[in-house]
């Protein structure tokens, strides 16, 4: 394992350089709220935070997209299609957040169809990720292999200790970014770093205090579609918005659509979707297969712990904890997690 | 608060066993030691799941419309600030009153739960809540916590135009004082003092954030609509496109089509998961129609017409 | 009410007008409709909600 | 060479409008570009997003045979926004496609075999590429006989007229069976719903394959039909259709279970759905 360390103080020289050279984007803080976006200096960059309020997937998938303008008379069609993507360093980003983009890449990458919209961001984007110092009282990484120091998909991991940050290398491109850029990480011996990184990430694995045991859920949801459990609580809580699917660093559904900006002129875009919502599944004929919060309820559970493991051999959840802290009325999937576990059990 | 909530687990105990109604929509403790969550109690057995304190934010009164048309009478745990809702949907004949049994509670203020737990170490579990009047002592697995209300409360419960429930067929505990908070208004006047570009501004970055999750509609208790507009395809009157014109478009319609039907709970507001102060909209509203119409709160009596919903020789002529 | 809460969030007050005509009032809608397109002439192009998109 | 993981469709020209119905017509269209009907490939059973330019996308299937020529044919029936513009499109004028999507029949399976066919109403649409496919002057001797069984509320109903009353009686060894829901003055054939009418015909599950779609009702009374008859369930094949956006199983939401429709699907076998959940 290669690594590197970034004195504390080089690091806005660092980001400032990497603002000019690419687009830079890094979490910000705007009010109460945490989000990612495109900075142009240090100074706007905000690191002390545990999660963001929104993920940064919307690097890959942006909330609202253009595939392409058209120019459409009927008799005559024109197509053109938008500029592709720019170089992108994405700073900051939380482990568990960039173990979301590992689980949306075969989604978009992955089986018969690629994305050219996903991969080329994805290809041009350096992602830099950020070890957590705190767990949250509705962080759960663990309980899906995750950890607050888990490097997992990103290309360089920052982790904080004293005044410098551990920059571990993980990929050719990590490697690159640090070449290009030499002069603010320091050449000294990383050992007691490394030792130091080991004992954080220990330290803050005892720390979690979500419970959360996967004991034969899989095999539950495999074996019965329609479990009694699914006529219970949730569904009746649920206030059917689209909140905890916007939060979701894995959530990945998006709808498409046309945009009409003049008589004959308009962009297809493509924006996030929920599976929350009636009009989802609803068809122009009229029918609907999930017709009410109980069947969206249970395809939003199954989704991410079923259905994508079926797929993609991949949870669909990495335990960031949004959409417990979101939810208008308190869902958690960490509680149907382990209600399912007890069904398990006493079936 | 212990007291508050063995009162309420016995009166739906009772309206349970006396099949007086079906089912109890109150208050649970939730998965975060700051939290309630809504629980479906359907037996006298259940009622123990039931809880009060000042973590009881949601206005569960929009449940109501989910078992308008099922089998059986409802009762239902409401707040101050809930009660109206009730009279709105009473009043929009979105509910019989005879489906429903009202549970009263008169409310000592909210805490706004992420602010709690943030003071309170993650792994301490709740054990009791004792209203202090100017303050909630929070007793913890960890240790005891005090939360000043003017500090640690939703700012909704700040400006509370009334604790005690304006419909009840059954009030648990005391009545609480009505304060006549004369500030009520006073962030709407702030920003009403904001010159055009300025409030363009303010209003451009908070609606720039927004996710079009549409938590603050499907969590309004007097958004009753079956389809809506923001959900038609067909016509589509708002794109689903995430801009800034099209939010603006979405917080102004939805703020304006609840326009003398919003009760001021504040809910939209507390769901928002981006911080957006959507309260804001429409308590401009509220603001508007005390000045020119002289309107009370919706739902704050029974039987009140709409004041958007009535004429009257008074009425500000704008537009003869 | 709608003008109040547009002028709330940042739109000029003078981009919306609401008068009511009857249908036998061609006079006064045509009035109305000069007097209007004054209004925003004077006002100049808006400049809220114009954002370019995305 | 088309690239059907770009979002973006390729223009069409509609070179025949037949109106099928009061609601219901097919469209035959060509691409600008004949290299990319050249590389299409589409397979009996296979899907194709259309796009209306200002209403976005809607997935239809892919109602012609590729053995009937270099164009494509789509019966589209007015039930939204999007179809309610296709309707008023006229001959000369384009739209996008891009496909082809989704899975086909199992036609390389079902070689040898008798094939029986079911279609109802406006859903002969998706199972017509298949027959027209099997009775293909290249592909005819690879298949038995080929009977399709057809039901319609009433005459003004039917679809396909032509197809059914000349063009397939008249090719070798074909069957041929209309029948509509309720007695009318002009009509002289069968009366009486799919089912009743499959059990009067009474095909023989010897090395045979039933094809079946129609509207979830009919299926659901006739699939009972062809297990009486002795029917496997895995002789039995039909085709679904879900709300689709993307057709690359990326957008989510045509999802049965871990299956997608789009790329699982639209064409299942009896014995696939058995192990499915119910929700569609």
């Amino acid at each position: 394992m290669k690594a590197k360390i970034v004195n504390k103080g080089q690091l806005s020289g660092l980001l400032d350089k990497l603002a000019k050279d690419y687009d830079l984007v890094a979490p910000v803080k705007e009010e109460t709220i945490t989000l990612f976006k495109k900075i142009s200096s240090a100074q706007d960059a905000f690191l002390d935070y545990t999660n963001s309020d929104v993920s940064p997937k919307g690097c890959f998938l942006p909330q609202s997209e253009k595939i392409f303008s058209y120019t459409y008379t009927g008799d005559s069609l024109e197509i053109v299609k938008p500029e592709s993507a720019k170089k992108t360093v994405l700073f900051g980003a939380r482990p568990c957040d960039i173990k979301a983009i590992t689980t949306l890449d075969p989604v978009f990458e992955g089986e018969k169809f690629g994305d050219e919209f996903y991969s080329s961001k994805r290809e041009n984007t350096v992602i830099i990720g950020l070890s957590c110092s705190k767990v949250l009282s509705t962080c759960f990484c663990y309980a899906f292999g995750g950890g607050p120091c888990d490097g997992t998909g990103s290309d360089l991991l920052f982790t904080e200790i004293g005044d410098k940050y551990y920059v571990e290398i993980n990929t050719d491109k990590g490697q690159a970014l640090v070449d290009a850029n030499s002069q603010f990480f320091s050449s000294e011996s990383t050992d007691q770093l490394a030792k130091d990184k080991e004992e954080l990430a220990k330290k803050l694995a005892g720390e979690f205090v979500k419970k959360v045991d996967l004991t034969g859920v899989k095999e539950l949801l495999d074996s019965d579609f329609e479990l009694a459990y699914w006529d219970e609580d949730p569904y009746k809580k649920c206030i059917g918005c689209g909140t905890c699917t916007y939060v979701c660093p894995t959530c990945h559904c998006f709808d498409i659509f046309d945009f009409t900006t003049g008589d004959i002129t308009g962009d297809r875009i493509r924006c996030w979707d929920s599976c929350m919502y009636p009009e989802y599944t609803l068809m122009a004929g009229g029918h609907n297969p999930r017709p009410t919060r109980k069947e969206r309820i249970r395809n939003r559970f199954m989704h991410k712990l079923k259905y994508h493991l079926d797929r993609y051999n991949m949870v669909g959840c990495v335990g960031c904890g949004r959409c417990i802290r979101k939810c208008p009325v308190n869902i958690d999937i960490t509680k149907i997690i382990n209600d399912l576990k007890e069904v398990a059990q006493n079936a | 608060m212990m007291n508050l909530t063995k009162q309420i687990r016995e009166q739906a105990k009772k309206l349970l066993e006396e099949k007086k109604v079906d089912l109890v929509i109150g208050f649970g403790q939730g998965t975060e030691l700051a939290r309630t969550t809504p629980v479906f109690i359907d037996s006298p057995e259940g009622v123990s799941a039931l809880t009060w304190g000042p973590f009881c934010a949601n206005n569960l009164a929009k449940y109501l419309v989910d078992y308008k048309n099922a089998p059986g009478n409802v009762a239902i745990v409401v707040k101050g600030c809930d009660s109206r809702s009730v009279i709105r949907l009473l009043d929009d004949n979105q509910i019989s009153r005879d489906k429903i049994v009202v549970i009263g509670v008169p409310c000592a203020g909210q805490l706004e739960w992420q602010k709690v737990a943030d003071e309170v170490k993650p792994d301490a579990t709740l054990k009791e809540t004792v209203d202090n009047g100017d303050s909630f002592v929070v007793k913890t697995s960890t240790g005891d916590h005090t939360f000043n209300k003017k500090d640690y409360m939703l700012h909704r419960c700040l400006v509370c135009e009334n604790p005690n429930p304006v419909i009840a067929d059954f009030t648990i505990g005391e009545e609480l004082p009505v304060k006549n908070y004369a500030e009520r208004f006073a962030e709407v006047e702030e920003l009403e003092q904001l010159g055009l570009e300025e409030k363009s501004a303010y209003w451009d970055k908070q609606f720039s954030r927004c996710l079009r999750c549409y938590a603050c509609r499907n969590v309004c208790s007097v958004c009753t609509c079956e389809l809506c507009v923001f959900d038609q395809m067909k016509p589509m009157w708002v794109s689903k496109r995430t801009n800034l014109s099209e939010n603006t478009v979405f917080h102004i319609t939805r703020a304006f089509h609840v326009a003398g039907r919003c009760v001021d709970c504040g809910e939209c507001d507390r769901v928002c998961p981006m911080d957006i102060p959507i309260r804001k909209l429409n308590q401009k509203i509220h603001k508007d129609l005390k000045d020119l119409f002289d309107s009370p709160t919706p739902g704050s009596k029974e039987g009140l017409l709409s004041a958007l919903g009535e004429f009257s020789l008074g009425d500000p002529e704008e537009f003869m | 009410m709608l003008k109040r809460l547009l002028e709330y969030v940042g739109f000029e007050p003078g981009r919306l007008t609401a008068r009511w005509i009857s249908a036998s009032e061609g006079a006064k809608f045509a009035s109305t409709m000069d007097e209007v397109t004054d209004k925003i002439k004077s006002l100049g192009p808006n400049t809220k909600m114009r954002d370019e998109i995305l | 060479m088309p690239n059907p993981t770009a979002l973006t469709p390729y223009p069409v020209t509609i070179t025949k409008i037949v109106d099928e119905t009061s609601d219901v017509k097919t469209f035959t269209v060509e691409f600008d570009d004949p290299e990319v009907m050249d590389n299409f490939g589409n397979k009996p059973g296979q899907v194709c997003m259309l796009s209306v330019f200002g209403e976005g996308e809607s997935t239809i299937s892919i109602t012609s045979s590729p053995t009937r020529g270099k164009f494509l044919e789509f019966t589209v029936k007015r039930v939204g926004r999007l179809t309610e513009v296709l309707h008023q499109m006229e001959v000369g004028q384009k739209f996008g496609v891009r496909g082809p999507y989704g899975n086909w029949f199992p036609y390389e399976a079902m070689k040898g075999k008798d094939l029986f066919f079911v279609g109802g109403g406006f859903a002969l649409a998706p199972i017509r590429s298949l027959i027209d496919f099997a009775l293909s002057d290249q592909y005819r001797s690879d298949y038995g006989k080929v009977e399709v069984l057809y039901g319609a509320r009433s005459v003004d109903d039917m679809c396909f007229k032509g197809d059914l009353a000349e063009r397939w009686p008249k090719l070798h060894n074909t069957g041929i069976y209309t029948t509509i829901d309720r007695p009318q003055d002009d009509w002289k054939g069968h009366v009486g719903f799919v089912p009743n009418y499959v059990e009067e015909v009474a095909p023989s599950p010897k090395n045979k394959v039933a094809i079946i779609a129609g509207p979830p009702i009919m299926i659901k009374f006739t699939l009972p039909v062809f297990a009486k008859l002795g029917f496997k369930d895995e002789q039995i094949i039909t085709t679904l259709e879900m709300r689709m956006k993307c057709c690359l199983g990326k957008c989510g939401r045509c999802n049965i279970g871990s299956k997608f429709v789009c790329v699982d699907g639209p064409v299942f076998s009896q014995a696939e759905l058995k192990g499915m959940p119910k929700e569609y």
